[in-house]
Order: structure tokens, then C-alpha cells, then sequence
């Protein structure tokens, strides 16, 4: 059903480019969407099946800075929605991008749903522990004692552990990247993108205007340290021994329960059917039954039996 | 002017002996428990006259209770015309003393009382019906072996209904085998010896007079039968529509029961939501995608999609939203009929949101606004609702098997390529949005649609002039609409005192009273009104030919006096001859509450 | 009939220096970047008036960039009635050349221009206008050394402001003290040089005159300043309500923010949810428990909280609804304002569920209003809206401080037990919530408050009679409500011509254009509508006074060419001469294009 | 604040018991009913003061039939009323009962927030695998291959595991039982209701009309096994290493992945300040600072600001 057109030219950085962001000088959402532009164009997809959806928030206005279909839809329902074009679209490729208001405190249950369900899709959640765009209240990853406006005293609530719940839920691919560190991103989204399931980077994304200096201790530059999961390589070395299995749940837990700034790179990576597959299947199979009768002939049969 | 006809034909004189053999139309009313299948054994009935060119309608109420307690079946079969399932029964069935006590009064007078004398010690003194006392239950239990227990006493009941109206049992045995098909040789077999039973029992020697029924014309085309809630499925299935998402609720539920099992042998796919909210945007999801999908709920879930739909209206995306209401508010009656949800389809929306607003008149209308809720929706690229209620959800209705060859509608998605002209939001045109997958021409922008308020690309915009329009784009496209629909057909009494004015299940029994009065002499016409938003144009020409407007619906008449279509029309013409008739008791009009109540001097 | 005064004063020979040097009333217009604080400088002025007996009403756009971006702050102060933030402006303050392009239009003829001459180059061919260029920025940087850079320009211009309007700088100076008490020393120290240097700038030498304000009359009460929003917050906090819940949205925000911050001072709890669900439940929660409870949101958030608010109507549980109203519809318009959620709070709800809705008319009325709610929300245990919007949110007036030990509200949670006869939903009477610790006598049935219909007691009930006793018992105690509330006073003309119908913040601009209209000989009065469901009783009687009937309002005409309060109104009274002006550009009403419309031959 | 008189009547179970439960015959439900009777018994708490509220379900109809104030709010958002009621009540003893639909399906987001949130109230989950009320449709605990109306060939997503669930989400005290099991659900409830904090029972309990005999694996009755988890009793002794610590989070998450019928006990039971306090804490310090003045003063003073 893909409608790639063979003749179709290159994707450029320049070709994926729309509206110059709104974002403040400095966001960390401009790296991001750095990084996005060169991980479509290293994969080369079919522009048009390219599609790119969002919530609303500040992180959320992602699509309208990407030249490709997209949608920006409401405040935390937006798993859901890509739900429906992953589910009914398999010629398409469907990227998610939101924030932590959007995806962890009015979207909780649907992202918990949809990684549980394992539908195909990519999903880029930046984190920046703070609601931006309605300019600075508590979001559920602020850290207990942060200053907003609507914990002028410091938050009190423990925050949610993103990684934790991320794998709790079900999602098979779950990664964790710093928007100061641009060929990791990448990376992460790469990975993200190739892996069949429901695939989450949930990328440390500084809001200047609101958070400054938030993930400093992470930023080498700010001289932070950047550490990075030693995945395993499985080459039955003894120093292989004490590298991460991403396809133990157990594990990829622990190492998520790190205290801050914690560990980026791949927490999990695990295969399990996705609902896309697992309906189509049953799509298939319901085919087979019928002989694969036309519409007419289907609709006209149940009404024989109702005669 | 005559006086109103008392529904209650009088005289003590008019006794069972005194009927006519041969009836055109009669009510049976069965009571019992939900678990004797009296549901089952009236819907055999139902089917029956479907396979017989005869109308039929039936009733049934559900417990409140989770499982079991007392519920009844009611089925009215007429040849010709059936417009309601009927004020009082013909026909009375029994299981239990508390189904007698419950339902005597329904039973008209010269009617005839069928109970298990196993259980029900009826008034004999009472002389106003006709005592027939079976021992249903132990009958049963001989019929059918020890084992069985009284299951079976419903088909038992059948034979003897089919004995007493000389009903088709070739049919109905067929009918019978069908329903078990499949099931163990031995479920079959039972049945079909309770049947037997009940249609052997000597009912002559108690019944003065057996009955039969006028037969109908068997020349037309075949009937199908069904409830309203698998007519809308239905309706969808050949409106195109392949997908959907949705989450269970009471009455709407077997709609998407039906969807979820039916739409992958049609190669689509109907999701079960974590709630409604993510059902909503799920059928947005697929929708966008290019894919026109439904979603559905009654009143509470219907609400929390009030969100999303707001974003189809200004998003431009196409959606089908499906309420089949019930009582409310919050929680209410979920197991009740009301009209209470048309405020909140045409204004429940924040900001101005127009949404197209369509209600279903019967069972085989359920279908067929399906079809034309789709075209609107593809053509207007707008969500549009289907207002159903609790009555049509659950009632079963025989009707012409509709021409599907020439009904069906294709559900290709298309992502033909667009020119370099193409915008998501033109001023000068209505929307027609381009799904993912559509190629445009190099170096053009792809469309992002939006729920901000945006320019003719879905650029977000803050400017006043693109607000201004964008707002008037999204009304004039139902302006446009209405000029569309044709203006209703006025039934009966073409002008005069009174014209009754309807939407929704109520068709039935204001169209029966309408006809009723017609042959008393009464100048009473009826507009049915299947399309509330936006109005069909040229109503005022119609109010103008009558005295006095009765706006009929199942909802509360509010703080000023007026129900929530006559508020509606009250608010368009501002014609103060615009009168409301109302109820909340959770239950369908009776012809004789209309006529009472519009005749009354 | 005379004709309308065209409100731009006409001839070039209207010049500065022919105006007079003692004025009643100015609009000063600040033009430039949010980053300038152009916001904090307008706010100096508007506190000032504020302490200075006189009226005051400022206007601000907020840029749609995520921060920076143009951005305006309009103050009008006015010695006597100040009912709008003016038409045109007296005094233009440009910062940079796009403000100047942006806003010239907007200058009075004979207005005066001060730009920034570092920045700007003005048209100083056109002869309509005073220019007066100053360097700004370099005398900014000047002032405070170069490390402060252009940061203090602002309060540069304010001192610049307090010259030419011999502005009472002794106050001045202690605002910005008061204004940065707390923060380091050095911070005042810089605003003040800033304000000093402005002062001191001899722009006498380029103005040829300046001006004085009359002085107001200081023997009055002394006043407060605040917005829209805080007087929604501190009229809650006077109303005793010590609990709520909500979510964050512009421009709902700042009220949630004001009420977490100020409610644990009075041993009170504001809670940030998860999301508008769950606020809404949480405060019903609190409603519950006894402690009668607000939530809010703009659109998108109200609409989530449809279905429990239709629980709140059921339950006959009080709640308070703060819908601060943006342009809609879905996400819309978040920072322009908009009147085009009436219908949503009226109609919103599923099943027949009826709701008080109020709408203040200033930012004043908004303390007052929060007030009314608080008592009817526990009077009729309901649900109460309170309809206010993105205009009276963010703008600042000056009005007499309200009388504090009359009006404060007791917060006490009433737990004392109850008697025997106690029925959590008497049909003979408005419904008192017994909370969670009040002790019924022993034997007796705790209530279990619920959604489900009910009897008296709140046990779920199928019961045709009872639901339709309940629904009745739902809506009728909002029309004894309704008695209760004074039919409001007509303004300007008592009857004649023209009658002007408005609601919440078109209450300023239809008032002045009604004083404008009378000075000029038009027979035309206005009703204000602060109680929008139920309506006031006697409407008719006014609108019987009036030839033409004007409703005004910031939303779309809809299908039938009707605003939202239009079809209401014309609904309840099917009067066909009300008429309908609406709007849809998300902005504020400009007395001009009232009087354009209403007054046009 | 509790007005508990000294005279109250003892609690029995029959002023404790209201409406004939409409569940039908057979239904689990009817013993955690009773369960709940028991343990109110034995508690002892003023009439008054007990306040059970539920959503919508079978099981969320229990209010209805316990003597005490209540509320039968709506579908899935009974965590936040209940959690109204809670924070401003601090008198009153908050017990909440629902269904896995309502819990983990509609209302999965609000369980985590306010587990998270750490509010104080007792939770009984009566998890039945499907969603009764409506009538067999699946629900997000049904086993993969249950038959419902919604899954007519099956159920296809992988069911949420409610222990885990609850552990990442941050409840503090998370048990489970069997409706079969009466003294072990009084246990429960009881422990539940003295933990301070947000305390979670799921309770597996048969559906006898739309899942019959889905829980007989842990039912002895029907030879099954009920395996209860041995807490550490920290004596020291060497059988005692092997079993479970309560506090231990990795170990609660690892048992809780056991296969089904798995295991019945409590099996995470921490202290974390409960949002009660620590929100009572900052309302105790905003008191002082403001030297307890009146509502009126303190008015007054903001007014006195802005003049
Ligand atoms: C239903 C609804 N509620 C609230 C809002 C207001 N709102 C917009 S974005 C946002 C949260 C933004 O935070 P986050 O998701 O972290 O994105 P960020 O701006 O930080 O990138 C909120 C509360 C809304 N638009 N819709
Ligand atoms: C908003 C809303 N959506 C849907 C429903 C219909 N509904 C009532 S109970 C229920 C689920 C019941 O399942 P569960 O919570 O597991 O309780 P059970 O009946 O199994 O005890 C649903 C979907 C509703 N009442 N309200
Ligand atoms: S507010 Fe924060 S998150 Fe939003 S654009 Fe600015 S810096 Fe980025
Ligand atoms: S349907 Fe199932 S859960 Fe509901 S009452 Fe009956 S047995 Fe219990
Ligand atoms: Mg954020
Ligand atoms: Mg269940």
C-alpha cells in the first residue's frame, strides 16, 4: 500500500524544514528537532508517509516545524490518536512528540494503554520537568523541592520515574537520551524508529525560560557527566558479564531506579507482537473465513440470516 | 369539534367471545423474569411476522437489578401498518403471581390472561378478561425430562401462542432450528418438544375462539429483523465505514459489540478503548488517517468526548459520533429512553462549534441515517452525530431488506497526489482534507491540522480578519448543508388546528395518533424532524398552515417551559405558537398520553 | 433622529496645543516587546490612579511566540466613570519601528507620538499627529551604566509619563519601592535613577505643553487595583470557600496559582490534579466532604469536566465552575478573548441537568460575583459557573475597596447532627447535604449520595414517577432561584428607541456608547445580564419599553443568524424583535462599532 | 476534629448493613462485603466517620449496601473524589471500592497520581478479569484468549499486571487476596486501613455470570492453591533470609511478575510521608507566618497591598 514514488528526490534537511520554531532562544527542543531532521534523513523515508503528531505544550508545537503531514491535536490524548493512524496505516510512519505535562500527567493512561497494547510507533517525549508552555506550574517529573507557580514553597509530590512506568506499562523499546547531546539522540532515535512496537526516547530537554541549568549535572559541558548504559554484546567476554541485558525487565528496572541524573542510553528492548499485528492477523484469518468475499456479498449474507 | 376518542375501548359488553376471529393486529405482552428467555421467545415472534409480510414492533424492559428480576417482553404484530408497540396488551402472558399483579392493568379490557397456574392465582371474579390458566411450568418439566428443569417454558409459551393465533409453525420451526444452529444436536431437539408441547395443549377447551391473523402480502420484497442498534451497525457497515473505536456502555454497547466482531471479515478493525477519551481520539486517529471512523457512547461518555469533537469541528476532520441515549443526568437511568442529550449535541461544545446533528425516526431509520451521517461527514469533512435512544436500541422492528446493491458505499482511502494549489483550510471552498501518504508537489508544505485557529495552510494565527472567517467557514459549511435537506413531508391533516411536530423514536405513536385522530375527525398533521442541526429550511411555511405547534419529546420542559427542539425552534422563528409537550418518565408516548393531552378542550 | 456622531474628532485644525491643559481622561498606549516590561510600567500608572481617587482600566496583548514578541500595554485614567480602555489613544509610546508601524493607527488625531529615537524613525510628514522623539535606550544605558543595558527603559518611560502628566511622582516612588521590597537593595536604586532620569529629561522643550489630570475626589473610600482574575481569587477567599482543584490553562492559570498560594495561609488547600478529571472530581471530593469547593479552566478543560459536573447537578452536590473564556473552539484562540462558551454552560451537560451560570461585568463585579456564587452554589446545593474571560482576566482596575468585616464569609464545615426525618433528597424541599461526621440517630440509614436516579433516601430507582418527580425537584430550585434575583436596572434611556442587552465584559464599551448616544439625543438604554441561567424574571417587561431590542456579545451568529444569549433570550420570550450583534475577532468591543451597527440608518 | 461521642452505640454488623446487594447469586463480591463487615466490627470506628465511596461497576455499587456515608460518584474517577475527601478531612476514614475496569482501565491515571501523591485511603480492587456490569466485554486484566463480547475470538492485549502497577506507581502499601479466602481479606483490609498512606487490596473475585471458575488455580476448593507470601519476621534465622521483605520495591516487582494464579499477601508495605501531612505541614508553616491571623486580617492585608 506504500505510495512511494520511485522517482521521488532526496530528503534534505531543507525539504523537512517548515515554520521557524516559536520556541525561546536556547530551548532544548531546538536540538531535538535537529536531531530528527538528520535521523529522517539518514533513513530516507518516503516523504509523504512521513507523519508527525503531537499533543499541546510547548514541545508539542513539534510538528508544525516539520514539513511533513502531521497533526496537532489536544492536550494529552494524543497516543490515542496515533494509535489510530499506526493501527489503520501500515504504509505509514508515525512519530509522536510531546512533553511530560502532556504524555505523563493528563496523558498517563493512554501512554500506559498504548505501550501496553504495543502499537507501532515512535514516541519522543521532552522532558524538561516543567509545564512550559502555561509558563511554569509543577509538572509530574519536577523534582521535590522545585519553585513554580503553583509550588511557590518548592513541589512536594515524588515525581514520576518516566523509565519506570515506561516499562511497567509494557512499552518494548525504552530509551532515555539529553537534548545537549545531539549524535546520541540520534542514535536513540534510530534505534526507536527500527524497533517494531511501541518505542519511547524520553530525551532531558532544558527549558531556559522556566527551568534553567535543570540537567547540568548530566551536561559534560556544564561539566555534568553524561553516562551511557553499557549495553551487552553478548561475546561471552568476562567484562560482557557486567554490561546491561535490555531484554531484562528486572534489570532495565534497576538501573531506572538510578538517583538523578542516572543512566541515558537503551533500557529496554524487548520483542512482543504488536496490536498491529496482532489484529491484522486476526483481519487475516476473518478474511480466510469468508473466502474473502466482497463488501456487498458480506453485508448481504447477515441480512439473509435476519430474513 | 368532536371529543377526543377514549382510548379505553368502553362496555363491559365487549367480551373475548364477542372478537372477530380474524385480527389485523394484536399485542402480546409476555412477563416473567429475565432468565425464562422471554426475551428469545419473542423475538421468535418478531421474526416470525418478518417472514410473514407483517409488520411488527416489539417492547422490552431490562432490571435494574444485574442479573435476573422481573422484565417483560411485549410484541405487536400487525398486517399493515405498526407505529408503536401499542397501549394495551391484546394478549397477556404470566410466569409468576408479581408478573400478574404488575401487568393485569396493561391487559385490555375483553383481553385475554395466559398464566401458569403453577404460580399465578389470578381475580377470576375480575370480569373484564378472559381467564386462561396452563400449567406451564410443570408441563415443561414433563415435556422436556427432570433434567431441564423449567427451562423451556418460553418456547412452550410459543406453541401455545401459535396455537391460539394459528401461527405458521412450518416458519417457526424453521426459525428455531436456525437459532440453534450449530449449538448440540440435543439443544435443538429440546426446543423444538417444548415447542410441541405448548402447540399440542388442548388451549381450545378453555379459549372460546382461536384467532388468526389477515395474512400479508407476500408479494413485496423480503423483511429483515432486527433491533436499532444492529441497524446503525449495519448502516455503517454499508455507509463504508471500516473502522472505529469505542468503550462499553449501556445502551450503545452492542453497537460496537457488533462492529468489533463484523468489520474484519471487511478487512477494517473496531477498537476497544481504556475509556472514551481515548476512544474519541483513536476514531480521530483513524479518521485523519484518512480512514472515516465512528465512535459512539450514550450520555456520560458522550460528554467526555466533548473535548475531541471540538477538535474534529476545527480541525476540520471528518467523525461519526453515535449517542444512543438514555436517562440522565450523570449516571440516571441507564436502562431507560430520553431525549435529554439534544442540548448538549448542538451546543455542548465550548467556543462555536457547529456539529451536524441527525436523529433516527425507527429501527429501519436507524440504518439509513447511518448511510446519510457518513455522506454529510465525507462531504462536510465535520463530525456529525446520530442521536438514538434506549427504545430503538432495544426494540425489534420487521422491514423491507434494503437494495444494497445500490446502497453500498465504497470505503477506499484516498491519497490521490495534489496539485501545488492544494490548502487544508480554503476560504473559498470546504475543507478536503489529504491523509498521510499523499504526495504534493516538491517543495511544497504538508498540511499540519490543527485545533488552534489557523490560516488557509493550518498555520497558527492570532489574526482577528482569519478568526473571523475561519469561524464563519465552519458555520456556512452547514448553512450549505440545510439548503440541502429536503423540507419534511406533513403526515396526515395537510393544515388546521393542530400540527404535532416529533424527532427521534417518537415518530411511532405521534404518527398513530395523528392517524387515529385523522379518522375522528380531528385536523392534525405531524412533521417529523430527522435532521435537528442544522434545521431543514422552510419549516415556518409548514407551522404557518396550523393554529396551534406541539412540540412532542422525552425530556424535562426546563426553567421556562419548553422542551430542548421546541427551545430550538422557539430560538430560530420566535413564533410564539410554538407549544411543548414533554415527559421524564423514562418511558416511550403512548398514543392515548398524545391524544390526551393535545385534545384536551 | 440626529445622526451618529462619527467618533473621530474631525479637522486638522484640532491640534496639541489647542488642547486643554487640564484633562479628565487619558489613554496611553505603551508599544513594544514583552521583554520590556512594558507591563510593569503600565501597572505603575494604573496602581497610581488607583491611589488617586481616579478611574482606570488597562488592556495588554500577549504575543502567541512562547516568549518575547510585540506586545502592548494600554492604560486609560480617567477622573470620573472610566467604562472602557478607550478607542483611540491620547498618548502613543513606541519602542521600536514595528510598534510605531503597528500602532499609529491607533492615535488619537492631535495625539501625541513619543518614540524612541534610538529605534524609531516616524512619518514626520503626517501633519495629524505630535511627535516627540526621545533616545530612550541611550539615556537608559546612560542612566544605569552599561551593565544594566536597555533593561530599566521601561521605568524610564514611566518617569517620562510622570512628567508630561504631572503625575504624582511622591506616590510614584513608593510603588517602586513597594513593588521591589524584598529583592536586593541595588534592584530599587536602579528602578528609581531609571524613573528619575525619564523625569528629569526636560521634554518640555519639545512638547509644547503638558498636562494636568483633574484631581480626583479623595474623600471617597480608598480603592484597590487588581485584575480580573485576582478578584475572581480574593472574592473566593472572602466567600469562605477554602478548598479547590484544578489544572493549569491560559488564561484560567493565575486564579488556581493565586488560590495555592494564598489558601494555606487561611488553613485552606488549593490542589494542582493530574488533570481537569480529575480536578473537577477532587473538588466535588472536597464539596463532599463539606468544604465547598471551586474548580476551573478555559474551554478545552471545562469541556473535560462535563460529565462530573452532570454529577454534581444529580448528586445535588454544590461546586463551583470558574470558566475564564478564551477564543474557541478546541485549543482556538488561548490568548485573545471570546463569549462563545454561554451555551456549553447552560446546554453542556447530558440528560436534563440544569445549571446556575453567572457572568461578571468588570473586573470588580468579578469579586462580587464569586461572591453570589459561593452563597447560591451552598444555598441551592448546585453547581454554580461563573463565566468570566481572557479580557477582564488580564486587565487592571481601581475600584473602592470592598467592605471586608460586612461581607467575609464564614468557612465553617457543618457536621451537626441530624434527626430522624432526615432525607438527603426531600422531595418537599431544596436538598441539604449531611457531610462525611454527621451523626444521624441509631438505626438510621446513612446517605450514599449518588449519580444513579434515586428516591428521597438515594436509593437507586427505575421508578417512572420519581424520575420525573427529581427532575423536576433538580430544575425548580433554580426557578425559585430565579425570583430571587432583581430584574436588573435599565441604564441611559428608560424606554424608546434602541435597548442595548449585553453580558460579562461587553459591559464597559455598550455602557459608554449608550452615554455617548444620550449626549447626542438617541433614545437608547441597556440592560446588563449578570445571571444568565436562570434568567431574571420581568425581561419583557423592558424590552416592552424599546423598539428594537440589540443583544451584543463576542461570539459567532451561529446557523440562524443569532448570538448565544440572543437565541436564548429569543427562545424564552419568542420576541421577535430581538436582534443580534456578534463578533468573532477576539477582541474587545469597540464603542465605536457599537454605535456604527446599532445606530446605522 | 472527630466527633466521635463517647456514647456511641457498639458497631455491629447489622447497623452496618444497608440494601440487599443486587449482585448476582454466586457473585465473589458478596465476601468482600462481608470481609468488610468483619473488619469494621473489629475496628470499631464512630458510625459517623466511616465513608466509603466507589465509581461505577458491580463492585462499585458496594456503598449502596454498607450503613455509613457515601457516595457512588462516576466511572473511573473515584481516586481524586476520594482523595477530596481525604485531604480535607483528616476525621473521616476513607474506604474505596471498584472494579478493574474502573481502576485500571478508565481510572488507571488517577490510581498512579494518587499513589504517587501518597494520599491516605484504603483501596479494595475486586479484579473479576471483565467488565461485569456491562456485560462481558474485555478488560484490561482479562487473560490473553478470553472470550467477551468485545473479543469474540479472543483477547489479544497483554493484560495489566495491578501489583506492578501499583508498586512503580508509588502506592505504599499494595496487597492482594481471593474473594474465596474471608480471614485473609480481613487481614488485608485490615492492615490496609492501618497503613498511613495510600493503600492498595486487589482481590480476585469471580464473576460466577460472565467468568465463571476464573480464579479456582488459587482456590483450594477447587484444588487449587492459595499461596500466601511469607513476610520477613527479621528474626534472624536462616529460613527467615528467604522470605520476602516488604520494603524491598525490586523484590515486591519481581514476585509481583510471577505466573498467574501467583502469589496472596502483602507484597510492598513502605513509609513515605503522605501528601496529608506534608500539604498539613506547609498550611501549619504558612499559619505561623502569618501569626494565625484571621481570615479577615489576613483579606484585609492583601487588599491593603494592592491599594
Ligand atoms: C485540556 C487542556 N488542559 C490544559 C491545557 C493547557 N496546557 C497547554 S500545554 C500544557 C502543559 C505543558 O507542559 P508539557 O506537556 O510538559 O509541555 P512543555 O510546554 O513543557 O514542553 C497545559 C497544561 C490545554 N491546552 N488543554
Ligand atoms: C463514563 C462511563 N463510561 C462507561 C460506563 C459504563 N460502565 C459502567 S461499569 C463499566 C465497567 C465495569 O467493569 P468493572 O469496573 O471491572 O466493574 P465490574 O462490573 O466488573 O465489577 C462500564 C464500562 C459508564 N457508566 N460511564
Ligand atoms: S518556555 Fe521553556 S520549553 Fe517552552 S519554548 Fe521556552 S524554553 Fe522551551
Ligand atoms: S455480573 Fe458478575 S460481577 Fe456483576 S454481580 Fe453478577 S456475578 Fe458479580
Ligand atoms: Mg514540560
Ligand atoms: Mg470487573
Amino acid at each position: 500500500m506504500s505510495t512511494e514514488s520511485p522517482a521521488a528526490p532526496p530528503l534534505t534537511k531543507k525539504a523537512l524544514t517548515a515554520d521557524h520554531p516559536t520556541w525561546c532562544p536556547g530551548c532544548g527542543d531546538f536540538a531535538v528537532l535537529a536531531s530528527f531532521y538528520k535521523m529522517l534523513e539518514k533513513r530516507q523515508l518516503p516523504h509523504q508517509n512521513i507523519v508527525t503528531l503531537a499533543g499541546i505544550g510547548c514541545s508539542s508545537r513539534f510538528p508544525y516545524f516539520v514539513n511533513s503531514h502531521g497533526a496537532h491535536f489536544i492536550h494529552g490524548r494524543a497516543v490515542p490518536f496515533a494509535s489510530g493512524v499506526s493501527l489503520s496505516r501500515p504504509d505509514v510512519h508515525v512519530f509522536l512528540f510531546g512533553g511530560d505535562g502532556d504524555g505523563f500527567s493528563i496523558g498517563g493512561n493512554h501512554l500506559e494503554h498504548g505501550a501496553r497494547k504495543n502499537i507501532r510507533l515512535t514516541y519522543v517525549i521532552m522532558d524538561n520537568f516543567v509545564y512550559g508552555l502555561t509558563k511554569k506550574q509543577t509538572s509530574p517529573t519536577s523534582p521535590i523541592g522545585y519553585r513554580s507557580k503553583t509550588d511557590p514553597t518548592g513541589a512536594i509530590d515524588q515525581p514520576v520515574n518516566p523509565i519506570k512506568k515506561l516499562i511497567t506499562a509494557g512499552a518494548t523499546f525504552v530509551a532515555r537520551s539529553h537534548a545537549t547531546q545531539v549524535n546520541h539522540m540520534i542514535q536513540m532515535m534510530e534505534r526507536a524508529h527500527d524497533h517494531d512496537g511501541f518505542s519511547v526516547v524520553e530525551i532531558l530537554s532544558e527549558c531556559v525560560e522556566f527551568f534553567p541549568g535543570a540537567f547540568d549535572a548530566a551536561n559534560p559541558r556544564k561539566n555534568g557527566q553524561f553516562q551511557v548504559i553499557e549495553e551487552k554484546t553478548w561475546d561471552g567476554s568476562a567484562e560482557d558479564e557486567a554490561r546491561h541485558d535490555v531484554t531484562d525487565e528486572i534489570a532495565a528496572y534497576k538501573l531506572a531506579g538510578l538517583p538523578f541524573p542516572g543512566l541515558f542510553g537503551v533500557f529496554y528492548d524487548a520483542a512482543r507482537p504488536t496490536k498491529n499485528a496482532l489484529e491484522q492477523k486476526w483481519i487475516n484469518s476473518s478474511r480466510e473465513k469468508v473466502r474473502h468475499a466482497s463488501d456487498l456479498e458480506l453485508l448481504q449474507a447477515s441480512f439473509n440470516r435476519i430474513k | 369539534m368532536p371529543t377526543p376518542a377514549s382510548p379505553v375501548t368502553d362496555s363491559s359488553s365487549n367480551r373475548a367471545d364477542l372478537r372477530k376471529e380474524h385480527i389485523k393486529d394484536a399485542v402480546i405482552r409476555l412477563a416473567g423474569n429475565s432468565q425464562d428467555g422471554i426475551q428469545s421467545a419473542g423475538a421468535f415472534l418478531a421474526r416470525l411476522a418478518g417472514r410473514s409480510a407483517q409488520e411488527v414492533m416489539t417492547y422490552m424492559t431490562i432490571p435494574s437489578t444485574i442479573s435476573g428480576g422481573p422484565s417483560i417482553f411485549q410484541v405487536r404484530i400487525g398486517t399493515g401498518e405498526v407505529l408503536s408497540a401499542g397501549d394495551e396488551a391484546d394478549f397477556l402472558v404470566v410466569f409468576y403471581q408479581h408478573s400478574y399483579e404488575e401487568h393485569i392493568g396493561f391487559l385490555k379490557e375483553g383481553g385475554i390472561l395466559l398464566y401458569d397456574s403453577d404460580h399465578v392465582q389470578p381475580d377470576t371474579q375480575d370480569k373484564r378478561f378472559v381467564y386462561v390458566g396452563v400449567p406451564i411450568t410443570g408441563l415443561t418439566v414433563e415435556a422436556l425430562g427432570g433434567t431441564a428443569k423449567d427451562k423451556g417454558k418460553n418456547i412452550f409459551v410459543l406453541g401455545l401462542i401459535a396455537r391460539v393465533f394459528h401461527l405458521n409453525t412450518v416458519k417457526l420451526e424453521k426459525l428455531i432450528q436456525e437459532k440453534f444452529a450449530g449449538k448440540d444436536e440435543s439443544v435443538v431437539n429440546t426446543a423444538l418438544s417444548a415447542f410441541h408441547a405448548g402447540y399440542a395443549y388442548p388451549v381450545g377447551d378453555v379459549l372460546a375462539k382461536l384467532y388468526h391473523f389477515e395474512p400479508g402480502d407476500e408479494s413485496g420484497p423480503p423483511q429483515v429483523t432486527m433491533d436499532g442498534n444492529q441497524a446503525l451497525a449495519y448502516g455503517l457497515l454499508a455507509a463504508g465505514v471500516r473502522y472505529g473505536s469505542g468503550y462499553p456502555i449501556t445502551p450503545w454497547s452492542s453497537v460496537m459489540e457488533t462492529l468489533r466482531t463484523e468489520l474484519p471479515k471487511y478487512g477494517g478493525l473496531f477498537v476497544q478503548a481504556e475509556d472514551e477519551l481515548a476512544a474519541v481520539s483513536m476514531a480521530l486517529g483513524f479518521s485523519y488517517a484518512g480512514n472515516l471512523a465512528v465512535t459512539g457512547s450514550a450520555g456520560p461518555g458522550i460528554s467526555l468526548k466533548t473535548e475531541a469533537i471540538g477538535w474534529a469541528s476545527m480541525a476540520e476532520i471528518p467523525l461519526l459520533v453515535i449517542n444512543v441515549q438514555r436517562g440522565g443526568p450523570s449516571t440516571g437511568l441507564p436502562t431507560n429512553v430520553e431525549q435529554s442529550d439534544l442540548y448538549q449535541a448542538v451546543f455542548g461544545g465550548h467556543g462555536d462549534s457547529p456539529r451536524v446533528v441527525l436523529a433516527p425516526k425507527t429501527v429501519e431509520d436507524c440504518f439509513y441515517i447511518a448511510l446519510e451521517a457518513a455522506r454529510i461527514a465525507r462531504e462536510f469533512s465535520t463530525p456529525v452525530f446520530i442521536l438514538s435512544d434506549a427504545s430503538l436500541a432495544t426494540r425489534i422492528e420487521a422491514f423491507d431488506e434494503p437494495d444494497l446493491p445500490t446502497l453500498m458505499q465504497p470505503s477506499t482511502l484516498d491519497i490521490a497526489p495534489r496539485g501545488p494549489d492544494f490548502k487544508p483550510y480554503p476560504l473559498n471552498g470546504i475543507t478536503k482534507h489529504a491523509p498521510p501518504g499523499t504526495l504534493l508537489p516538491e517543495g511544497s508544505k504538508y498540511p499540519v491540522v490543527t485545533g488552534l485557529e489557523h490560516d488557509e495552510f493550518g498555520h497558527p494565527t492570532g489574526s482577528p480578519q482569519l478568526h473571523v472567517d475561519m469561524t464563519a467557514k465552519r458555520r456556512s459549511k452547514l448553512q450549505t448543508l440545510a439548503t440541502q435537506i429536503p423540507t419534511p413531508k406533513v403526515y396526515g391533516s395537510q393544515s388546521g388546528d393542530i400540527l404535532l411536530v416529533g424527532w427521534g423514536s417518537t415518530y411511532g405513536p405521534i404518527h398513530e395518533a395523528v392517524k387515529l385522530a385523522n379518522t375522528e375527525g380531528f385536523e392534525i398533521g405531524a412533521v417529523h424532524i430527522r435532521h435537528l442541526n442544522p434545521l431543514p429550511n422552510g419549516l415556518e411555511h409548514i407551522f404557518a398552515k396550523f393554529r396551534r405547534v406541539v412540540v412532542i419529546e422525552m425530556n424535562d420542559g426546563g426553567l421556562y417551559g419548553y422542551g430542548q427542539l421546541a427551545s430550538i425552534l422557539r430560538a430560530r422563528y420566535c413564533d410564539p405558537k410554538i407549544e411543548s409537550l414533554t415527559k421524564t418518565d423514562g418511558l416511550t408516548y403512548r398514543v392515548r398520553e398524545i391524544l390526551n393531552h393535545v385534545l384536551k378542550p
